[in-house]
């Protein structure tokens, strides 16, 4: 079965080719047939291929597949082949299964979009974009997934392409992550120089052999690689273009900006953990990056009122922990809490969809409000991604992963109380604002006349999430809650087992876990009393100048659009504004304005009096005499 | 043999009427004298040739006079009626006018 | 043989095409387009004949050779040779001369036998260059192109035509002139020193200097060169030029001419005077990277959309600057990657401007807006040149620009960190051209005709192309490996 | 007497003796019948004998006197200027056919000229280049103002008669200088002088007088001051005669003075001709910048192209005089065809001289405006036309020499150059402004037509193929 | 000798500056006769007895009268120079003049900057000159003829005005 894991990255990208060229010219039914078929078997064959995995390991638990050379030159030669371990089937697995349930859920959310076939089209390309970034098997190939997801995002972002504003969200996105991406391509060409292969097994075998931990070189890949993670995942500093990129279609924003693409980031730095691990300042500063996102984006989450900048900055802040728990070593547990986010991040934003959908293009959550009766399937669902959000104890999957990684930022030889702290005060604020945004949404009057309902397909992948955003946690628990690693066991062949230096602090441990639990609630309960109970005192507090400023300074997403706006994009645009016409042309037409003006000076010699000329021959012979005899 | 002639000085004898036949071209605004002043500095040149024909006891100096002689007389039977048809023509022959072409009205244009 | 067929073909064809325009007025088109596509089959045959050995040659060997005495009296002969690298220019010159003769097609209205006749002794001149190895018949070559280049541009082109074709046929003569003077000179250098006076390129070889006179040298062969690549001091002839001409015009510069300059360096600049190469190589690769990221500053602000994707030329040649002067295997592969994608994606997109053009009468950007869905084929066909532009994996472009950069790299990491800032500029601009011409809003109605199926078959050429080479470059990276193998073997 | 001439010395003064023999045989049926067309054929016969003789000659025993060697060298040019007078003729008889009368004079006086100019490449003196330079130019004062109802030609010759005698008298008080110095008026004989002493003071002025005579005729800077109104007042066969035959001779005698006194020893020398070649390329070519005359115009470009040339005769012993020669060749050919185009386009509404006439000329008379463009790339010097070759052959002369200070001004006025060379073409190729039909009476330009297809095969074989005359040339030695 | 060498000189370079400066044309022309003629006696004195006879004949005799004849012809004596030329205008004469001062300075630097001991001066008699002029220069009096004849025709071509009829090139004129 494993040989046909090129199909794997392929069927969708069929799917994508037939509808790029005919999609305009079939029916809907047939277009959401190829559209979401090639995804779905796509998905049946990762299933299959992934049974096979597990089941009948292959050598090295790892089986690489070389369809051809790319390019080949001075010893430098990656392929075109795919590789697949524990860590890119989890990948290719969550890609495949909630994108093709995303797909479905399309089929009927863009139905009657003038360009469903282009969407549907984008998001096959995607899908099969992203399959070749995870299952690469060199950096080169995983770089053209890398920059494919990237095209996608753009494209989807604009999707919509007729508002200028949705454009600009889209050329924000690309070219932020292109930010990152120049610096990853920088660790590429230093990884060369010091290689010359991008093979990441033979990276990884070969690096700690080659380095001593710590060593100038790896330390630069690494941040140059991190560089590339954190744009493509939304990380400090490069975050700003994610809340914009909900400019596009929800499904978009639950595949593309919630499950997969984002986690991208994550997935390079799992991949290249060896080279993390040499370089343990570049460890550090990805738990920091990850600690300070997850709390400046759950901060900025609190303001928000567009429900899918909410699900935004709350995406972004969930990488952070992920971010975080790679950071502090805990690798197994930042893969898990990707698997998970992806389940009930997707099914949150298809919710949000859905009500948007609903409520004919409503995004704002005050606008909202009293669906639980009306829409009770999307409200149980969504319920249940938000706990899932909120690390509700015991029952949510959240719960677990996020658990772990508290843990983890506690107890790895990596972690600190800080980390730690930033944690679970993150927790806190999540639960906090998941709450705000779900009690007013579904609580309180309606405001908003309902639309359209969702119909089944909708609303089975929804169903589905929820599912795997409860029952998903299950797979790997804490071992105070029996303790079962089926996750991190699939893993364990590729990414190496937390250090825990608190070893032994069971106690300690479950401190920890009732004391987020409790938080948990906490939170909920503070959103129930400030923006059910009493939404005076919040207002009020508004009213004041430091209140707004906050309030206006979180809601901008603290401000960085600004500062970069600032310092990079005024100055490149006012540098290109007055120097349109290229200074350095004025140069170069300077010789021909002198000799014109040689020209006019000279000319008027030629007077036509023959005195003058006569007087000029006799210049001359006294110029010529006086050369002749006196030089 | 004569009495020393000293040469230096008759060359310089030549060489000074043929500075004031330059003159002579240079300020002179009729054509008829312009060409009389070349005939000055044409002359001027025929003496430094018997000079210098002196000075080697050589005919060739002289020689070159005759020539330089039938030149001028050419020379000047062209420019002659050269002018004449310049009177007809302009009723004048004041070199100044003659400026039928230069370069600046020839208005360059702008491009 | 082959390469006296070629340009014979082409020049003959050239003529008989004005000839015949006398008699028909479509005759020019389809003679010239007859000739071009014999002599495209030609270099195809000759590619399938020989495709076995022309990976494998020996460095330094060449495939094909001519050779006969011209004016023995200054050592000078008529010496054409091809190598994989040459083949490989051959081959871009000869599929973009197709296009460009279809692009033309109904583009040019008025004095078309003279058009095509300019075309086509155009590609003649190109491939003589690309294969000429008597520096006398180099330089010959050199100015021939140059004429008709002249002459499309100034007749045929837009509204500020003659002021573009002076600055061109001005830019280039001078520099060329240069280059004359330093071929010269080495003419008498060697010869001073073997006695053999010869203007041959392989006699010429591994003539020794005093580093001061090579550099002179050197200088004047890069003038000429760089001029035409263009490096940026000296790069503005190219805005006017490119934007000015006739769509196959600008093709035909953008994907052929700059390549000329970039050849040279190549294979004359470096070889002749390694010493001294070196000791420039640190200022040409400033240079380079000067390049990349100025050409991409002054693209973005540009509203003429031929003039924004003419300086991304200046953008991407920059990589071929900065990856020659690395002096590695790595780079040097680029390089040539970037000489034939870059002849693909930029004359890809100056034939969709082209297209435009045509549609709109306008080239200013800001008169478009929200297109897609009018013209969906050309729309798409922007947005993967666009991305080409940019450097998408998958496309041509990116292995040029990844395997130039990481060669680089190798030879100097500042500047070559310092020149990746392109690669965003590149993204900035790019998008630029795809999202004010067919996203946003409508600016007026516009009302367009999508791609007709001659324009999809020259585009869709281009696609498959610049595809292929994103994804299976190996066969052009074999070709030239033991031309990169020999000069960097003689540095 | 052993000075008188023999028969056989008669033999190897045929080519002189033809361009007198017509002339006299000219006057004898003029003073019977004016026949212009006969005159016309008999022109043409007596300078394609000339031809034939110089050719005839080139094998044989050379030719030497007091006054005059003819050598190869000699009868290389003086083939050329029978070349290029034969040439001018063609391209006069239309010309004089619209003169109501007396045309036949002009024949007379081209034939002189040209023989003036051969003379002086034969002149092993300063005595015979002296009489060969005045019988050229009293030739050229009556040619210039040969159609003297025109106020402009009548100007043109009494400016150029001016100026020709004052700068004459500069040089022949330059050589009465050089003559009382060194006791000798022949070539050999200062060679001589000069290889036993040193340079006096004398002796610098005297050189200096003469370079600046000669520097007149060949109208370069700062004794250029004649060449734009007498290319412009003079009727366009004189034109081309004067730019070419006229500046021939002085360029052929100057090679032959220099080589024989191996003038580029002398720093002064060579100091002084390399600041007029500089002058020249630069002034020449500034001034042609935005010239709207196109005679004014190839009045400057031919100063500039006159300093190019003294480029290879400051190179000299380096194949420089070769180099001359040869950019002679090809500044012969295009210059002619430059000017044959103009008077094949000069009708009754005057000269076609302004630019503004050549707009759109290349869809109105193609062959003419492909072979004007033609000319103007050769003077630009681009490949595939003499003119390069010609460039090349000077630039190599000069890189051998190490001249590189005028190699770099060489280079520069190129530049300048092309971008007047281009105007021209680009107003032939520019839209016309109204459409005119193309008045086409070809059949009196036949005459012109042949001359132009002449010249285009000549430009473009001297382009690509030089071997042939170069080795003409590099045969041709000077005797002393 | 001595003496009437430096008499005629002074005579000579008097009489061409009054040739140069005068604004009656016929007067000037007269100076220039008389200066002629002093230049002739110079020759005389310098041995060159020939040349100074043909100096007086040719130059003074012939070539002057033809000017003189001219100026009769144009009627030109002294009103057409007077009207026009404001004589006493130093912006007129000090530029050529200065020239001149220059260039004399210069030709005196040259003739009096001699390495050679002041050489004697020799006559030349006429035989020789003759005998010169036909056996070494008979070429060059070939040449000196052929001109003369291209002068006469040039003059011929250029004196004849007699039909009115315009050239067709000139008729826009």
């Amino acid at each position: 079965m494993m040989r046909y894991l090129w199909l794997v990255p392929v069927m969708p990208l069929l799917g994508f080719l037939v509808l790029a060229f005919f999609g305009r010219n079939l029916r809907k039914s047939i277009i959401t047939l190829i559209g979401t078929g090639t995804v779905g078997l796509s998905a049946l064959l990762v299933i299959l291929i992934g049974i096979e995995f597990l089941t009948s390991p292959p050598a090295g638990n790892a089986f690489t597949l070389k369809l051809w050379t790319w390019m080949s030159s001075g010893g430098l030669s990656p392929s075109i082949a795919f590789y697949l371990d524990g860590l890119s089937l989890a990948f290719i697995f969550v890609v495949t299964f909630v994108g093709f349930l995303i797909h479905v859920y399309s089929s009927e959310y863009m139905r009657d979009d003038e360009g469903f076939a282009r969407f549907l089209a984008f998001m096959n390309l995607f899908v099969s974009a992203m399959l070749i970034l995870v299952l690469a098997d060199n950096l080169a190939l995983m770089y053209l997934g890398w920059e494919g997801v990237g095209l996608c995002s753009f494209l989807l972002i604009g999707f919509w392409y007729k508002e200028s504003a949705n454009a600009a969200a889209a050329r924000k996105a690309f070219i932020v992550t292109r930010v990152g991406d120049t610096a990853m391509a920088l660790g590429l060409f230093l990884l060369i120089t010091e290689f010359n292969t991008l093979d990441i097994r033979s990276i990884l075998e070969t690096a700690p052999a080659h380095w001593t931990p710590g060593s100038a070189k790896v330390v630069w890949i690494a941040f140059l690689l991190l560089g590339g993670a954190v744009g493509k995942s939304a990380q400090l500093p490069l975050q700003t273009w994610l809340p914009d990129a909900m400019a596009g279609p929800s499904p978009v924003s639950a595949l593309i900006h919630a499950a997969t693409m984002v986690t991208a980031g994550v997935y390079l730095i799992a991949r290249n953990h060896v080279v993390f691990e040499l370089a343990p300042i570049a460890m550090k500063t990805v738990a920091i990056v990850g600690a300070s996102t997850l709390l400046i984006a759950g901060f900025a989450a609190v303001v928000q009122y567009d429900i899918k900048r909410v699900l935004a900055y709350s995406t972004i802040s969930q990488i952070g922990y992920m971010f975080l728990a790679l950071g502090v070593g805990a690798w197994s547990a930042g893969i898990f809490h990707f698997m998970i986010h992806a389940f009930f991040k997707a099914l949150l934003f298809l919710g949000a969809g859905a009500v948007i959908h609903a409520l004919h293009h409503e995004q704002n959550i005050f606008k909202m409000g009293g669906l639980r009766k009306e829409m009770p399937v999307i409200f149980w669902t969504f319920l249940a991604g938000s706990g899932a959000l909120a690390a509700l104890p015991l029952v949510t999957a959240g719960f677990y992963s996020k658990d772990a990684i508290l843990w983890y930022s506690w107890s790895s030889e990596k972690g600190s109380l800080f980390l730690w702290a930033a944690a679970f005060l993150g927790a806190f604020i999540t639960s906090i604002y998941t709450f705000r945004m779900v009690f007013i949404t579904f609580w309180g009057k309606m405001k908003t006349h309902i639309h359209l309902r969702p119909g089944r397909a909708m609303l089975i992948p929804l169903v589905v999430l929820a599912v795997l955003s409860i029952i998903g946690g299950f797979l790997e628990t804490p071992h105070n809650l029996g303790h079962i690693t089926l996750f991190s066991g699939m893993l364990s062949g590729v990414l190496p087992e937390v250090h825990i230096l608190h070893s032994g602090a069971e106690s300690t441990e479950l401190i920890l876990q009732v004391l987020t639990a409790l938080t948990g609630f906490f939170g909920i309960y503070l959103a129930w009393h400030f923006w059910m109970k009493k939404p005076g005192f919040l207002f009020r507090l508004k009213q004041t100048r430091a209140g707004a400023a906050l309030h206006h300074w979180w809601l901008t997403g603290w401000g960085f659009d600004w500062v970069y706006d600032l310092l990079i994009i005024r100055p490149f645009t006012w540098l290109s504004n007055i120097n349109k016409n290229d200074i350095v042309d004025y140069i170069s037409i300077a010789p021909s304005n002198l000799v014109v003006w040689l020209h006019n000076l000279t000319r008027r010699s030629q007077n036509g009096n023959l005195r003058w000329y006569a007087a000029g021959i006799a210049l001359g012979l006294i110029i010529t005499l006086t050369i002749a005899l006196f030089l | 043999m004569m009495e020393q002639i000293p040469v230096e000085q008759s060359l310089l004898l030549a060489a000074l009427l043929f500075g004031i036949g330059l003159v002579g071209v240079l300020i002179r605004k009729n054509m008829i004298l312009m060409m009389m002043s070349v005939e000055i500095m044409l002359n001027a040149a025929g003496m430094a040739f018997i000079i210098a024909g002196s000075r080697w006891a050589q005919p060739d100096g002289q020689v070159m006079f005759i020539f330089i002689l039938t030149m001028a007389a050419a020379e000047v039977a062209v420019g002659l009626a050269l002018i004449l048809k310049l009177f007809h023509l302009q009723k004048s022959i004041d070199a100044d006018e003659m400026t039928q072409m230069n370069d600046i009205t020839e208005a360059s244009e702008s491009n | 043989m082959i390469i006296i067929n070629l340009i014979g073909i082409l020049m003959l064809g050239g003529t008989a095409a004005w000839i015949g325009s006398r008699f028909h007025p479509h005759a020019a088109r389809s003679i010239s387009l007859v000739s071009v596509s014999l002599a495209f089959l030609l270099i195809l045959g000759y590619l399938a004949n020989n495709l076995s050995t022309i990976g494998v040659t020996s460095p330094g060997a060449w495939l094909e050779e001519v050779r006969f005495s011209w004016i023995p009296a200054f050592g000078i002969s008529v010496h054409f040779a091809m190598d994989g690298l040459s083949l490989v220019m051959i081959l871009l010159t000869l599929f973009l001369g197709v296009l460009s003769v279809l692009v033309s097609w109904k583009e040019i209205t008025d004095r078309k036998g003279f058009y095509y006749f300019n075309l086509l002794w155009i590609l003649a001149g190109i491939i003589g260059v690309f294969t000429a190895l008597d520096l006398f018949l180099f330089y010959f070559f050199w100015e021939i192109m140059l004429i008709p280049m002249y002459f499309l541009i100034g007749i045929w082109g837009h509204e500020k035509r003659v002021y573009a074709a002076y600055k061109f046929f001005i830019y280039t003569q001078a520099s060329g002139l240069l280059m004359f003077l330093a071929i010269l000179s080495l003419y008498f250098i060697h010869g001073r020193n073997t006695g053999i006076y010869s203007f041959d390129y392989t006699d010429l070889l591994g003539t020794q200097f005093d580093p001061k006179t090579g550099l002179l040298l050197m200088g004047g062969f890069l003038m000429a060169f760089s001029v035409k690549l263009p490096v940026v001091p000296l790069h503005n002839w190219l805005p006017d030029a490119h934007t000015q001409a006739p769509t196959a015009g600008s093709l035909i510069l953008a994907g052929l001419l700059l390549k000329t300059g970039a050849y040279g360096i190549i294979r004359f600049a470096i070889p002749l005077f390694p010493q001294a190469a070196h000791t420039f190589a640190p200022a040409g690769m400033i240079l380079g990277a000067i390049g990349i990221i100025y050409g991409a500053k002054l693209a973005f602000s540009q509203t003429d959309l031929k003039r924004l994707v003419a300086y991304t030329s200046v953008s991407h040649m920059g990589f071929v600057m900065l990856g020659v002067f690395a002096f590695n295997q790595l780079a040097y592969q680029g390089v040539v990657m970037q000489m034939v994608t870059h002849g693909i994606s930029t004359g890809a997109l100056f034939i969709l401007v082209g297209f435009m053009y045509e549609r709109a009468h306008t080239r200013d950007i800001n008169s478009f807006g929200g297109l897609w869905a009018t013209v969906p084929k050309l729309a798409s066909m922007m947005l993967i040149f666009a991305l080409a532009s940019l450097g998408l994996p998958g496309l041509g472009n990116f292995i040029a620009e990844f395997l130039v950069l990481s060669g680089s790299f190798q030879a100097n990491m500042i500047i070559t960190a310092i020149a990746s800032i392109g690669l965003v500029l590149g993204t900035v601009y790019s998008l630029r051209i795809f999202q004010r011409v067919f996203q946003g809003p409508k600016n007026k109605e516009w009302n367009f005709s999508d791609l007709s199926w001659r324009e999809v078959i020259i585009i869709g050429s281009l696609v498959m192309v610049i595809l292929w080479l994103g994804l299976y470059p190996q066969p052009v990276m074999d070709a030239v490996k033991p031309v990169i193998t020999a000069v960097l073997g003689n540095l | 007497m052993n000075n008188l001439i023999t028969s056989g010395e008669l033999l190897q003064l045929l080519p002189f003796i033809t361009m007198l023999a017509g002339p006299v045989l000219m006057i004898f049926l003029i003073s019977i019948r004016r026949n212009h067309t006969f005159t016309w054929i008999l022109t043409l016969l007596s300078f394609a004998l000339t031809l034939a003789f110089a050719v005839y000659l080139m094998d044989k025993e050379p030719y030497v006197s007091p006054l005059l060697t003819i050598d190869r060298f000699s009868l290389l040019y003086t083939g050329m200027f029978a070349s290029a007078g034969f040439l001018v003729t063609l391209l006069a008889k239309r010309y004089l056919d619209n003169l109501s009368e007396r045309r036949e004079e002009f024949y007379l006086l081209l034939l002189f000229a040209t023989l003036g100019s051969s003379l002086m490449v034969s002149s092993n003196g300063f005595a015979s280049l002296f009489l060969s330079l005045e019988l050229l130019g009293i030739s050229l004062y009556a040619l210039i103002s040969y159609i003297h109802r025109s106020g402009k030609a009548i100007e043109a010759g009494l400016k150029y008669l001016i100026l020709a005698a004052l700068s004459s008298a500069v040089l022949i008080f330059g050589v009465a200088l050089v003559y009382y110095e060194t006791g000798g008026l022949s070539y050999s004989s200062i060679g001589t002088y000069l290889s036993q002493h040193t340079f006096s003071p004398l002796l610098v002025a005297g050189i200096g007088m003469i370079i600046a005579g000669a520097g007149f005729k060949l109208s370069l800077v700062p004794f250029h001051w004649w060449t734009s109104d007498v290319y412009q007042g003079s009727n366009a066969p004189v034109t081309a005669f004067i730019a070419t035959v006229s500046k021939g001779g002085m360029v052929g005698a100057l090679i032959r003075f220099f080589t024989m006194i191996h003038g580029t020893e002398y720093q002064q020398v060579v100091l002084v001709l390399t600041i007029l070649a500089a002058a020249s390329m630069l002034i020449g070519n500034i001034l042609a910048v935005r010239q709207n005359n196109l005679k004014r115009l190839l009045a400057y470009s031919s100063i500039a192209h006159l300093g190019y040339l003294m480029i290879s005769l400051i190179a000299f012993g380096d194949g420089g005089t070769q180099a001359a020669t040869f950019y002679l060749y090809a500044y012969f050919a295009t210059t002619l065809g430059a000017f044959g185009v103009i008077s094949i386009l000069s009708d009754s509404q005057g000269e076609a001289e302004e630019l503004e006439k050549y707009k759109g000329l290349f869809w109105k008379k193609p062959v003419l405006a492909a072979f004007l463009a033609l000319i103007m790339f050769s003077l630009a010097g681009i490949p595939l036309t003499a003119g390069f070759a010609g460039k090349f052959f000077v630039a190599l002369s000069g890189v051998k020499a190490d001249l590189w200070l005028l190699l770099i001004f060489l280079a520069v006025n190129s530049v300048i150059g092309v971008y007047y060379y281009l105007r021209v073409v680009v107003m032939m190729f520019s839209a016309p402004k109204e459409k005119t039909p193309a008045s086409d009476n070809s059949s009196t330009f036949s005459a012109g037509y042949i001359v132009l297809g002449l010249l285009a095969i000549i430009i473009i074989y001297l382009g690509i193929s030089p071997n042939g005359i170069l080795s003409l040339i590099g045969s041709a030695v000077i005797l002393p | 000798m001595l003496i009437a060498f430096y008499i005629a000189g002074v005579i000579a370079v008097v009489s061409t500056i009054m040739a140069v400066t005068r604004s009656n044309a016929v007067h000037a022309l007269l100076y220039l006769i008389v200066s002629f003629l002093a230049a002739a006696v110079v020759l005389f004195v310098l041995g060159a007895h020939f040349a100074a006879a043909l100096e007086v004949i040719v130059y003074a005799g012939a070539i002057m009268v033809l000017f003189v004849f001219v100026i009769m012809m144009l009627n030109i004596g002294g009103e057409t120079e007077k009207a026009k030329e404001r004589w006493l205008v130093p912006k007129r004469w000090i530029g050529p003049a200065l020239m001149a001062a220059i260039l004399f300075a210069i030709l005196s630097y040259a003739i009096l900057n001699q390495p050679v001991a002041t050489a004697s001066l020799s006559i030349v008699e006429p035989k020789t000159v003759g005998i010169s002029l036909y056996t070494q220069y008979l070429l060059g009096v070939e040449i000196a003829a052929v001109m003369l004849m291209a002068g006469i025709i040039g003059a011929f071509h250029l004196g004849y005005t007699k039909r009115k009829s315009k050239h067709r090139f000139l008729k826009g004129e």
